[in-house]
Order: C-alpha cells, then structure tokens, then sequence
C-alpha cells in the first residue's frame, strides 16, 4: 500500500478548496523544523501550496479545532483525520459538538506518528533535519552528522499501543480503511494495578507531583470542550491555577480523567502535549479498562450516538466494592 | 580563575553543601532536572533543563501571608519562613539572562520582597555551552553561551571544571572552595569559547534577528493580521509561559482551608482566558489576543520599558514543548517576515 | 440436607460448567431424553442429586453409559442447566477414577508409534492420568 | 450576606439529655452570617414556633436554622412558620440533632460537639440558600387512554364519571382487546363477552369519551399537564358517521380468503369486516391489503350495496392534534410466538394450538361456533394435552421466550380443562405442570375442582416432544412423581404460551420519555408505593402493558390509574418542586449526557445565539429544564462535565460547604 | 482527627433523602448507637453525589466517605442509584488505581427499614478506616495546619 504523503495531501485540499467543497481547511503546516509541525486552518490554494505538509511528525489530533472552527460563518471546513483522530471525530458528533454537515472529512491512513523526543534520545542533539520514507528515518545533526535510524525504533508510544487504524468516519477516504488492532494497550495498566497500594501510590505521587498545571493536557484533549472548564470557572468550588498542594494535582487528574471517561476515545494527545512527561493517558486507559471489564467492552466514538457508560446502566451492575475488587485483580 | 578535574567535582559538591542547599541538573526518565544534590547525585551531561531556574528565585506557588479569624476578629500571620542559602549549578547562559530580566520586574518599585529574599541567599553557579542545540537562539538576543556570567561562570572540558568569580558573592564561595579547587589559567578555556562561538554560526536559527522589534514598535505589528493566523490553532495551554524562564505573571488567591484563610500567588499565564479578569470581565477576549499580549510582551513591551531589552532568552524551551509547535521564533519570523514590510 | 461429598460435587460441577441451582425442577430433560427407558436415573434425578451432593449412586448407575450425549435435553433444558454436560461430567469423573484399570504414564512410551497424534496422548494422560 | 437566626430545639430531654443545647446556641452565635441564635424546650410547639417569627421580624433575618429532630419530622412545619413570617419557605435549612445525633450517641461531650458542627454546616449552606418558587403549570383537562382493551376500557370509563373527558387510541377497528376473544373467564366462568361488551357499549355511548379506533398515538410533546399529542387515524376508507353497521358489505365483498385475526386465523373473513358482532364502534373497515379495489380499482361490490354511503375509496389517513392533561397506557399484551419452540411441533401441526386459539375454538362465536372441534380435520378430539409454561420462565431463551411467569396461564389452562370436561366427559385431560401457581381469591379452590371434580390428570412434569404421527400426536414428557417418561397419543395440544407486551409499547415508550424494562414492560414510578404511575409525571399505566396480569388485576389497576388521573385533572394548577436542575446556558456544552440520564424527560435542547467570549456570534446547543417535569435527583448535576447543570436547593456550593463545614 | 491522643476518624455520609436518611433517622429512633464522627449530608439521591464533593471532604480532613443509597431497583427517582453505582464503580477504582486506600470510601444500600444496618455499616466503616489511621494520600496540608 502507498503510504499516505505530502504530496497526495496538498493535491487533495488544494482540489477540495477549488472545487468548492470547503472553503478552508485544517491540516499540518511546516515548521521551522522537520517536526515542529503546527496545526493550522488555510484559506487558500496558495497557502496549501506553500506550506501545507503531512508526514511522520504530524500527530496533532484535529478534531477538536472543528468545535472552534465550524463556528465560523457558514461554509464548510475541510479536516484531515487520522484513524484516532476519526474516532475523537465520531465522539463529538455524539455530544452535538459541531455540525456535521459543515465538515468535510478525509479520513487517512496511518502507520503510527514518530516521536522527536525518541529521535533526539538517539540521534543526539542539533538536529538539522530529519525525514523518512516510510521504514528509515534519516537524520541530520549539527555534531554527529548523518544518521540512519529505524522508523519503528522512534514511532511514538501511543502508536505502538495502537488500538485501532480503522477510520471510522470520513467522507472521504484516502488509503485503506485499516483493521482494528488487538493491541496492548492495558499492559501498563495492568502493571500498575498489580503494584502494592504503596507503590501505586508512589508511582503516582511522583508523575503526578510533576504537574504544572500548564493545562496543556486538558486544552489539547478532543473530550475536555467544555464551553467553560469546572477548573477555570470560580463559582465551580474546584478552580484553581496551580497546584498549590499535591492534593490539587491529584483533585485535578482525577475529575479531569473521571470528567472524560466513557468518552475518552484514547487518542492519546496528553500525554504526548505534556511538558513534564506525565503519563496521563493511564488514567484515562484505567477507566477504559474498568469500563469493559465491569460493563463490557465500549469503544468511545467507535459509533456515533452511542451511549455512553456513565450515562448507562444496567440493574445487574457490578457493586462498587466488588468493582474495587476487579478493577485490581483483573490482569487477564 | 579555579579548575577542579571532574572526578573531584563531587568534593566541589560537598563543599558547597556544607553551608547551604545545593541543586544541580542531574537526569531523570524525563530528562534533566534541578535535583537536590545529595551524595551519589550526578550531573547531568544534558545541555539544558526541562524546567528553568526560575523556579527557585519565583517558583509556581507561594503563600503571601495568612488570615485567622476569631469570632469577628481577623488576624494576619505572615507565614514566611527564615530563608536558607542555597547554590543553584549549571544554569546556562540564557537562563542567566533571565535574572536579569526578573530582576527588572521584581527589583524596581514595587519592590517584591520575596522575591528579593531569595535572590539575596542565592548563589548561581553558570555554566558554559558547547553543544547548543537546533533550538537555541540565544545569540540572537545578544547573549554569549561561552560566557555565562552569574554569580560563578563555570566551563567544562573533557576533563577539568573551571570557575571564575563575577560577583563578591561568587568569590565569597570560591574562597570556600580553595580548599577543593585549584588555581587555574583563564586562557585555559578560551579553546572552548571560540568552538562554541563557531558552532553558534551554524546553528539554525543563527539568523534570526530581533531587529526588527523592540522599543516603540507597538503600533506596527499590534493590528498586523498576521496574529489571527499565528493563533488559530493556539490550544490556549499555559505551556509556554511555564517553561519560560523570563515569564513572571502570577496571580494572588486565596485559600480557605476552614482554619484560616491562606494568601497566595501562583504562576499565571497570559495564555489563560481567565488572565486579568477583572469586574467588567477580561480584557483579552480571545486566544488572538491573548496570544499576541505574550509575544508582544516578550518583544516590544517589555522593551519598551526596559531600555529596549527583550524578554526572551533564545533557551528554545517553548520550541520543544509547545503542544502545537508553535512559538516565538514562528512569530518573529512570520511577523518580521517580507510580507509584513 | 447434608451435603455430603461436597468436594466431588463442586468438582463435578466445575468439569460440567454449569450451575445446577438453576433447575426448577420441570422435567423437560427427562421429557426429552430417548435413552430415558435404560435409565436408573433420569437426566433430572442427575441435576438433583448432584446438586444435593448425593453423588454415589450416579457413580455406580448404569444412566452415565446410557446417555447419548445428544443434547436434547441441554437444548430443550429453560434454565441452562445443561444435564447432558453434568452427566458428562459424573462420567469423566468415573473413568479419571479408573485408572488402575487404564494405562498408566510409564506404560505409554512402549506404545507409542509415528501415527498417533500429539493429541491423543495429551488428551488420553489428562483423562487417564489421576 | 444573609441574616440567619439559629433555634436549637431541646426536644424536652430528647435532645437536651445528650446534647448540652445552650452551649450549641452559644457556639453557633458566631458563625459567620447568624445575628440571632438562642434555644427552646418544643421549637414545634405553638410557643417555639412564635419564637421563630418574633425573630424573623425583629431580627430581620433573611434564613432560619433549626437545629431539632429529623427535616422529615418538621421540615415542613418549620418552612410553614417561616412563610407566615414573610420569610421564603426554603431559606428553612433543618439541623438533625436529635435522630442523628442525641439519639444515637451518649457522650454530652461529643454529642454537643457534634452537634455544634451539624449547625455550622446547616449553616454553612443556608448562606447559599437563595428563595424559591415553585413553579405552576395549568392542566388541560382531558385524558388520553392508549389501548382499548379492558384496561383502557376500565380506565376511560372510570375518568370520565368523575366527569373529564377522555379520548380512547386503539390500533384495531374496535375496542375491546384480548377480553373480546375470551370465552369463558376464571374463577367464576363468567362469559367474556357478557361482562365486556356492556363496558364497551358504555365507552362508546358515553358522551365524555371519544373512541380513536383503527388509529395510534404518533407523536408527544410536552409534559404533565400539557401534553401535545398527535393521533393518526388510519384510513379505513368507510366514513365512520356514516356507517351504520348493517353489515351488508361484509357479506357481499367477493374476497373471502382474508385470514380472520379475531379469530386467530383459524377461519377467514371478508376484505371488508367489522371484527365481531359486537364490535364499538360498530363500523366496517376495508382491509387495503386485500381490497381489490383499492389494489387494482376494480370491484367497488361493497360501495354498491351499501345504503349509507359511507364506503370512501379515497379517504386517507389523517392527523389529529389534541391537548392533554394525562396519558394512561393500556397496550396490553400478546402471545409470544410459538415459531422457535419446535419440539412442541406447532408449525407442523394444526392441532397443536396456543390457549388464545383455544378460547376460539371453544367460544360460541369463533370458527367452529363454540363446538370443540380440532383444526385438521374437524373431529372432536378425545385427548387433549395441555402444557404450561411454554416461553415462561425461561432462562436461556432470550430469543426463544421469557424469563418471567406469565402469571395467568395456569388459570385459564385450569379453566380450559374443566370446561372441556365438563362439556365433553368423554374427553381426557391431561396438565402438564412444572408448578401450578394460585394465588388468587377462589382460584386454588378452582384448580382443585378442576382436579377433583373434573377429573383433570395433573402431571408434574414437562412435555419434551411432540411429534405429528398419523392422526395423532405423540406426546413425549416426564412424570416426575412417579419418575416415568410417558407417552400420549393425544388429538388436541394446547401450549400455554408466555405473554409479552404489545410490540407497539417500545415505541410508544420513548415518545413518552417513560421508561421500560428489559421485557419491554413499562417501569412503574415505585414497584410498591407508586405501581400505576410511570416515572414520567403525568403518564400512568393500566394492565398488562406494567406486567402479566389477570382481569380482575387488570381492572383494579385500571380503576388505580383512572384515580390518579382524575386526582391530577382535578387540579387547576400543578404547583412543582422548586428544588429541581437549572442550566446554565452560557457553560452548557449541548452535549446530551444530562438528557441521557434524566429518568423524567425533562431536559430538552435548543439552539441559541450566543456572543461569545471573543465577541463573535455562536449558535450553540443547549439545554433548558422543564421545570414542571424535573423531579429534583440531580442525576444531570454529575453527568454535566462542565458543570452547568445545578440542582436548586442542594447546589454544588450548598454541598461543598456543608462538606466544608463538617470537615474544619 | 486526633481526640486526647486516640485516632478517631473523620466519616462523611452522603445519604439520599429517601432511603437512607430515613434509615439513619430510623437507627436513632431505635437508639442504635455509632461513632459521634460520622456526620451526614443529606442529598436527594445517591446520584447527586459528584466525585468533586468526595474529594473536597477528603481535602479538607475526611477520613472516609461513604456513600449512602437505596437498594438499587428501589430508587425514588428509578435510576439514580444504578447511575451512583456506576459512577462510584469506576471512581473508586481510580482512587485504588492512585494507591488510595480502597477501605476509604464506600458505597451502601440502604433502605428507609434498614435502621440496624445503617447503624452497623457506620460502625463498621468506622473501625476500618479507623485501622487505616489518618489520611494522608488525599490530604490538603493546608487545611492541617
């Protein structure tokens, strides 16, 4: 299968812009670097033409600009989806984020996102350039070199864990539609649920006491579009800047993961945004994995309008102390 | 000037521990950090930290001062505690700079005594660069990575570390440090600063140049439309201005912990909707706005008032973190770009 | 009721996976059974006497040879109790029991030839093999 | 900031034994907002009470604090003395010190410290208490009854002699449900039609009821009180005021080969029909999918002959739209399908028959005119077999039938083995039973007769094949007394087959915003304490469209509901809870997830134009509460992330400082 | 919350106003004794309960919280108490996830005629978290000062 490039990507939202499908488009811009890759919203074919660009470092989520963007005037906005990014897409129809009918959807293949960081950790430092085609990254640095590195060696964590490639919603589909994978997601989850208490405590003790507060997991999260944030409205009871007490960072991982859980797609995107490296999309894969052990399993925005488990039940339920019970012994 | 051989740097550790609490960069999973040194702490080779070291002059949270009610009575407590002395190792040339720049803000009138406390039992420890990386922009600021200034300039060759004293402060401690140091050649180092000073030509960002911003440039680039497009997709995150190091908004809260009620101030960020809200609401309704208020700040206001010195220090750390990858360098580049001629 | 020879009766249950506490008694097992004639104990006595841990009897009963496994009763049975499977299971309970009378593991190697399949010695030492 | 007055009740020694109540008067003087505290023996008592308003009117307070026995003793004593003062109701906040703490404790000291810190928190949220209003909402004072048979026959007659007028919606051409069918009924062998048809004569004539029949429900808006409701009257291209009933046109129509539903298809009727003799209202229908001339335009037999003029070839459906105060559901139930139970070879045979065939058979004015004949060949069988519980109580059979007791089938199949003893005493009888359920006035001593007197053969056992041979079927069970399969030739089967409720109910549900259960029974509002009303305000539930039921059941429920109905309709004004969820429009997000857990419906979505924060202009979706719906469980409050749903009266900062409060 | 040197901890009890209020109100007209530290919030569900208000009482020195409803199937309002189980399911497992001392936190039917089981679950709750000892993993320093 041809992997999915560049050039196939500007061709298709310069003739989406021509043909009047959109009137403008939300996709990837260059950087100053190879992979300082920015989101952005073009306008133009020109601009498309100039700047717009699509490759291994281009693992910003844009669904959620389409709650922003689709506010705006009435023509339709086009957007680039990658598999996980379709399933974030699906979840917000679910919620009646954004108008559907102002979005035209390319679903894209996707391979897994390159993580700079894993290249830098091998690579070195002073990067000068970096580019792949598709299996070797070649990278250029300022004190080492050229350097040839394995794709698969620096594909981002959240990829390796990859639980599905399939796009799920698209108007369009560019690549194959792609297979749900049996991934391995849970087993960190897992690791951690088989810790001793004290240790589960200490882990999190110390990822958590890393917080800044920079707020840049729940901005970037497709799930957290709350028109105002319980965390920034001072009539909330809960608002606060930083993390003055280490119960402030755990009071605002908590509600934050149980806010979005059930609706959660698991893109990944805060952990990747953090700038302390906290690993907080296992809180986040803790209620999934709790949600399809105690209520079977539930893919958010795997369909849209499905029901989500928070706002589900059933009369046969498992007791919350049982639950506690499960949600540490099932390891399976 | 003094050098130690780095197996001896551990000794220099002790030394200075002795007397007041020492941090140094050392590695964590994440990266490096300022970490406390206790013996077996080792430095870390990392070129710079995750978190500047504003941290320790301004850090994220602070409480002011306490109020305790009584019935209808209120007493005020201030809470602060004797300061400790305490040594900060390895601080680059940029985040050097930074002091500078808080000091500007935090020094003058209105003079912020906390923050004057901690500068006062402070002791920086610089260290020189020899490997900037593809995010540094330092020298375009003006800022030379071979001289790192501070308290204490310290350069680091493959075998030995050299101090050299700006500051009384500075040959205060070295004095202490005799015993552990010795006596050293300033020419011993100048091999380095001129490498470093060639690979400072062959960075990327080499040629970015504040030039075309700084004082009493507000009105050519306040309305440019440039900013709308600059901030699309601006997640209105506070990381950049976290990781700033010359970043220095805060704000003061209250806490009421139901046995009185704590004053404090916290870290705040212009990139946050909530920033300088006031009565009649907030001044910079959108992220455009908000976005601009920060660049702006960085590159024109903080000029302004500052005999033209721009608030940015080229550490590059916005590069790496920013979520979208966005940052200032973009901004410069798009703002003083042709276009906006 | 005593529950006698509750470890053999948990064991039985566990090998037929089903859960005998959900018959109510409605005989549509016995109703459906065609070997019902050669048997001394019909399909519901089975879940009955299992349940109540009267297990002996079944043991020695000529039922657990008469059973055809056809599953009429599991497939007509309202409540999953699946007789057939808990039969089954008294069965597998006699013959593991057996063993004197079988091949014992050290016996196997001298019988051994190219043609048998892997399974069938796994299978045969699982079943013979307690 | 409010002015909060404190009264610390002793509740003589009930509470000042193990609370030291002054010390607790005293403590609370200097919270924050209280400007009047103090104690008295009976805060209830006459006397206790004009402390309260003396107070309220010197002091000025703006919210009251007593801390005394449980706010479900006194609450609404307190909130009552409150309002004759001049102060809001629910600026009342009740401290329990006594069920909750004098009463269960013995220590003074912890008591009074208790005590003490149950007073800060009351106190703590009447310092966000705001006063409220309930809300009124007019009643329209009609009824709806959905679903004709004997429920909402029962339920229609019943509202409209208290004098309101109620509106029947049936799907079939007449009214009169599974009761018209029925034969005979149990225990007192009272022919169906003599009891039934009077009450659907009644219905029809009434002139407070209005009969929608061959019609159905096809949209609901609104909420109680107030509910908009579209009926669909489907064509039956005969003009119901014109119609007399002669019946001409249904003997004259040339298409003979429609299968008769009424009749359970065991024997045919005309394309046009009136279902049975006694049918109200009494008009005919063309049946479209058989109708020649609606099919191809030629025929045209029945509008010749028909004197009245009333055939109408070109009627369409039509849409009526109608107010009401109150919905009753009465969609009844039916027969599960017997197509997956193979062993009992239904499908094969035609002499293997449901119950509900069997009332036919043996009704005067079904198929073979009440003579017990079997289907194939029209012979009077000798033996018959009947089988209980065929689809109820089944376990595994989530395709296959049902895991609750149908209830009603081992009465009727009582009642079909004595009668056809009785009638035909030549005849053997055999029951199949796995337990042979009672529990009835008079209906064990009626199953015993059928054994004893009639000579029914009761069987404990099951039936685990049936299998056509020849003439007969060969009937395969168990007898589990006796430990014996045995074998019976018999002519006739009759499978008591499970019930389930109307297909109709599921759809009818959401329009509702009523909630079901698994078996597609409707929820009631409380199993024990509300069984007739819905959760949803304003909608009730009458027969077996809640749950099996027999007929007596069945018209007792239906009574209920009818009593409920006239208790609403008789309001002029419903006056709500105050205490119910508000959104905040400008943090809703539209998101759904507090509709999706309302038990009640009460949330709807609309979109608003909103000036954002960065001063554009946004249509945003957002929510808005019914007020008059809204029950108040504050389900929506958690399910909203952003915190834009609140609950009045218990808000998140009224909770929080509470919480505060206790844990200083 | 330390009493003359003895630990006694700090219970909060958020009970539905329908079911196991009435049940608490029921345990004191029995004179059912349990620990003066338990204090009750009356909601009017079981699902009005938000984890924030958890939380909060955990900050500001709660030892334990439990969550008090009626027996699911008997709720008031139909379906808030199987919306608290699901909730509470999940939460609670979190806080496990953190290494939060499971045995904190509670939920509990109970019903209006349950006075002798509201009575027993308070003291039973009461003694284990009373054997956990203070809380410290979802502690506010500053509200200990």
């Amino acid at each position: 299968m041809q992997k999915i490039n560049s050039t196939m990507l500007i061709e298709k939202a310069a003739q989406l812009l021509e043909n009047g499908t959109a009137d403008r488009v939300l996709g990837w811009k260059k950087g100053e670097f190879d992979y300082d890759i920015t989101p952005a919203v073009f306008n133009s074919v020109d601009q498309i033409k100039k700047e717009f660009v699509f490759g291994d470092f281009c693992g910003a989520n844009l669904s959620k600009y389409l709650v922003k963007e689709t506010r705006k005037g009435d023509g339709k906005v086009a957007v680039f989806l990658k598999p996980c990014d379709t399933y974030s897409f699906n979840q917000l129809l679910t919620e009646k984020r954004f108008d559907r009918e102002k979005v035209y959807a390319v679903g894209i293949s996707c391979e897994g996102m390159a993580d700079i960081f894993k290249v830098k950790q091998i690579a070195g430092d002073g990067i000068v350039s970096v580019s792949s085609d598709g299996e070797n990254v070649k990278v250029e640095t300022l004190y080492d070199g050229e350097k040839t590195i394995k794709l698969s060696d620096v594909i981002a964590e959240r990829c390796i864990n990859c639980k599905s490639r399939k796009c799920v919603a698209y108007d369009e589909l560019m690549g194959e539609e792609g297979e749900i994978i049996d991934s391995d997601r849970f087993d960190m989850v897992s690791k951690i649920e088989s810790m001793s208490e004290d240790e589960r405590f200490g882990f999190w003790q110390n990822e958590l006491s890393k917080c800044i507060r920079c707020n840049a997991c729940r901005n970037v999260c497709p799930a957290c579009t709350c028109e105002k944030c319980v965390f920034d409205n001072p009539d909330s009871c809960a608002q606060n800047k930083a993390p003055a007490d280490s119960f402030e960072e755990k009071m605002f991982h908590i509600i934050r993961a149980f806010h979005v859980a059930g609706r959660c797609t698991d893109c990944g995107e805060c952990s990747r945004v953090c700038p302390q490296n906290i690993p907080l999309h296992l809180l986040n894969r803790k209620f999934i994995k709790d949600i399809d052990t105690f209520y079977g399993e539930y893919q958010a925005g795997a369909q849209v309008g499905s029901r989500a488990p928070l706002v589900d039940y059933t009369e046969g339920d498992i007791e919350p102390g049982e639950a506690v019970m499960k949600g540490e012994s099932e390891n399976a | 000037m003094r050098k130690c051989s780095l197996q001896n740097l551990e000794t220099v550790f002790e030394k200075i521990s002795e007397s007041m609490t020492l941090y140094i960069p050392a590695d964590t999973k994440d990266g490096a950090d300022f970490t406390k040194w206790t013996k077996g702490v080792q430095m870390s080779q990392a070129l710079n930290t995750n978190r500047s070291a504003k941290d320790f002059f301004f850090p994220q949270t602070e409480d002011l001062v306490e109020f305790k009610t009584e019935g209808k009575n209120i007493e005020v407590i201030d809470t602060r505690k004797e300061s400790e002395d305490f040594a900060v190792f390895g601080v680059r040339a940029c985040d050097v700079k930074s002091f500078d720049i808080l000091d500007r803000v935090f020094l003058t009138e209105p003079y912020d005594s906390y923050y004057a406390t901690r500068r006062e039992h402070g002791v920086i420890f610089s260290l020189a660069c020899t490997r900037p990386a593809e995010t540094c922009f330092c020298g375009t600021f003006g800022i030379n990575p071979a001289e790192p200034g501070a308290d204490v300039s310290m350069w680091k060759t493959d075998s030995e570390m050299f101090f050299e004293a700006n500051t009384e402060k500075g040959k205060e401690i070295l004095k202490k440090l005799e015993s552990v140091t010795q006596s050293a050649d300033a020419s011993d180092v100048d091999g380095q600063k001129k490498k470093t000073g060639e690979i400072m030509k062959k960075l990327p960002l080499s040629d970015l140049s504040a030039e075309k911003f700084g004082k009493g440039m507000t009105s050519k680039y306040f309305d440019s439309p440039k900013w709308r497009e600059l901030s699309a997709t601006c997640i209105g995150c506070g990381t950049c201005t976290f990781v700033c190091p010359t970043c220095q908004c805060y704000d003061i809260k209250d806490f009421n912990s139901g046995k009185g009620v704590i004053r404090y101030r916290c870290w705040d960020s212009c990139m946050y909707s909530d920033f300088t809200k006031m009565a009649h609401g907030n001044s910079r309704n959108s992220q455009t706005e908000r976005f601009r208020q920060r660049f702006m700040h960085k590159l024109v206001y903080y000029p302004d008032n500052n005999d033209g010195m721009f608030s940015c220090v080229g550490c590059g750390r916005c590069l790496n973190k920013c979520p979208i990858s966005m940052n200032i360098v973009k901004v410069m580049k798009t703002l003083g770009g042709e276009d906006n001629e | 009721m005593q529950n006698k020879n509750s470890s053999l009766r948990d064991e039985i249950i566990r090998i037929s996976g089903t859960n005998p506490r959900k018959c109510m008694l409605c005989g549509k097992c016995s109703a459906t059974c065609p070997a019902f004639d050669g048997m001394d104990y019909a399909p519901h006595q089975f879940v009955n006497m299992i349940e109540n841990g009267n297990i002996e009897p079944l043991l020695n009963s000529k039922s657990i040879y008469q059973c055809l496994s056809c599953f009429a009763c599991l497939e007509r049975c309202p409540r999953t109790v699946e007789p057939a499977k808990l039969i089954e299971a008294v069965r597998l309970s006699v013959i593991r029991k057996q063993g004197a009378n079988h091949l014992k593991p050290d016996n196997i190697p001298a019988l051994l030839d190219e043609d048998l399949p892997q399974q069938a010695i796994v299978s045969a030492m699982r079943k013979y093999n307690k | 900031m409010q002015r909060i007055g404190v009264f610390v009740c002793w509740c003589g020694s009930n509470i000042a034994g193990t609370v030291d109540v002054k010390a607790v008067a005293e403590a609370l003087k200097n919270e924050p907002g209280v400007v009047f505290s103090t104690d008295y023996q009976y805060m209830c008592s006459q006397a206790g009470q004009d402390i309260i308003k003396n107070a309220i009117k010197e002091h000025n307070l703006s919210g009251i604090v007593v801390c005394s026995c449980s706010p479900r003793m006194h609450e609404q004593t307190f909130r009552k003395t409150a309002q004759a003062a001049g102060l809001n109701p629910y600026m009342v906040e009740i401290s329990n010190i006594r069920e909750q703490c004098s009463w269960v404790h013995k220590d003074m000291e912890k008591g009074t410290e208790k005590a003490i810190i149950l007073g800060k928190a009351a106190i703590a949220k009447v310092n966000l208490n705001a006063p409220l209003t309930p809300g009124e909402s007019p009643v329209t004072k009609r009824a709806l009854v959905i679903g004709g048979g004997i429920a909402g026959i029962q339920t229609a007659l019943d509202i409209a002699d208290a004098g309101f007028p109620v509106d029947i919606v049936e799907t079939k051409p007449t009214i009169g449900g599974k009761m018209a069918q029925l034969d005979k009924t149990f225990p007192t062998l009272d022919c169906a039609a003599c009891i039934l048809t009077p009450k659907m004569v009644d219905a029809g004539q009434s002139d407070k009821i209005r009969i929608f029949s061959y019609s159905e429900v096809s949209q609901v808006k609104g909420f109680v009180g107030n509910f908009d409701v579209t009926i669909k009257k489907k064509a039956r291209y005969v003009k119901e005021d014109l119609c007399t009933g002669c019946g001409l046109c249904t003997e004259k129509c040339p298409q003979k080969k429609v299968p008769n539903e009424f009749n359970l298809g065991m024997d045919n009727r005309r394309a046009i029909y009136i279902p049975f003799a006694q049918a109200v209202p009494k008009v005919a229908t063309i049946d479209a999918d058989y109708c020649t001339m609606l099919k191809s335009g030629k025929c045209g037999v029945c509008s010749k002959v028909c004197t009245a003029g009333a055939i109408d070839y070109t009627q369409k459906d039509e849409y009526i739209e109608e107010k009401y105060g109150a919905i009753v559901v009465a969609t009844g139930y039916n027969p599960i399908s017997m197509d997956k139970f193979d062993e009992y070879a239904y499908n094969q045979s035609k002499d293997v028959i449901t119950s509900l065939e069997f009332e036919r058979l043996t009704n005067a004015a079904g198929p073979t005119a009440g003579k017990l004949l079997r289907p194939s060949d029209n012979k009077h069988p000798h033996t018959i077999v009947f089988v209980q519980c065929v689809g109820s109580r089944c376990a595994n059979c989530a395709e296959k039938g049902k895991e609750y007791c149908s209830k009603i089938c081992c009465m009727y199949t009582a009642k079909h083995a004595m009668l056809t003893r009785d009638k035909y005493p030549d005849t053997d009888v055999y029951v199949f039973y796995i337990d042979v359920r009672t529990p009835g006035k008079s209906f064990d001593e009626f199953y015993r007769r059928a054994v004893e007197e009639y000579g029914v053969h009761y069987i404990k056992g099951m039936v685990g094949k049936i299998a056509p041979e020849g003439d007969v079927l060969k009937v395969q069970a168990s007898d589990l007394i006796n430990n014996k399969q045995i074998h019976i030739d018999a002519d006739l089967v009759v499978l008591a087959a499970a019930i389930e409720p109307d297909k109709s109910a599921r759809p009818l549900a959401t329009m509702l915003t009523a909630s079901m259960d698994t078996n597609d029974f409707f929820t009631e509002a409380h199993p024990k304490l509300r069984p007739v009303e819905s959760p949803t305000a304003g909608v009730f539930l009458s027969g077996a469209c809640q749950g099996p039921k027999d007929i007596p059941e069945t018209v007792a429920q239906a009574g209920a509901a009818a009593s409920k109905v006239i208790g609403l309709l008789a309001k002029d004004k419903l006056m709500g809870n105050p205490c119910v969820a508000h959104s905040n429009e400008l943090m809703c997000n539209g998101c759904s997830s507090c509709e999706r857990v309302c038990p009640y419906g009460a949330i709807t979505y609309s979109d608003k134009e909103f000036r954002m924060p960065d001063r554009t202009v946004a249509i945003r979706r957002v929510a808005s509460v019914n007020e008059a719906v809204c029950q108040g469980c504050g389900a929506c409050t958690v399910a909203c992330p952003s915190g834009a749903m609140d609950l009045k009266g218990f808000a998140n900062n009224q909770i929080v400082a509470e919480v505060d409060a206790i844990c200083k | 919350m330390q009493i003359n040197g003895e630990f006694k901890p700090l219970i909060v009890a958020f009970c539905c106003n329908w079911c196991s209020y009435a049940g608490a109100d029921l345990a004191g007209n029995n004179r059912l004794a349990y620990p003066e530290n338990v204090k009750i919030i009356k909601v009017p569900c079981s699902c009005r309960v938000n984890p924030m208000f958890i939380l909060r009482a955990f900050q500001r020195g709660a030892d334990g919280v439990i969550i008090c409803g009626c027996h699911p199937g008997d709720c008031h309002y139909t379906s808030g108490n199987y919306y608290t189980r699901r909730r509470m399911s999940l939460l609670f497992s979190m806080l496990n996830f953190l290494g939060i001392e499971k045995e904190r936190t509670r939920v509990e039917w109970v019903s209006a005629a349950e006075g002798a089981k509201f009575a027993a679950t308070m003291n039973e709750f009461t003694e284990a978290v009373a054997a956990l000892g203070e809380n410290k993993r979802l502690e506010d320093l500053r509200c200990k000062r």
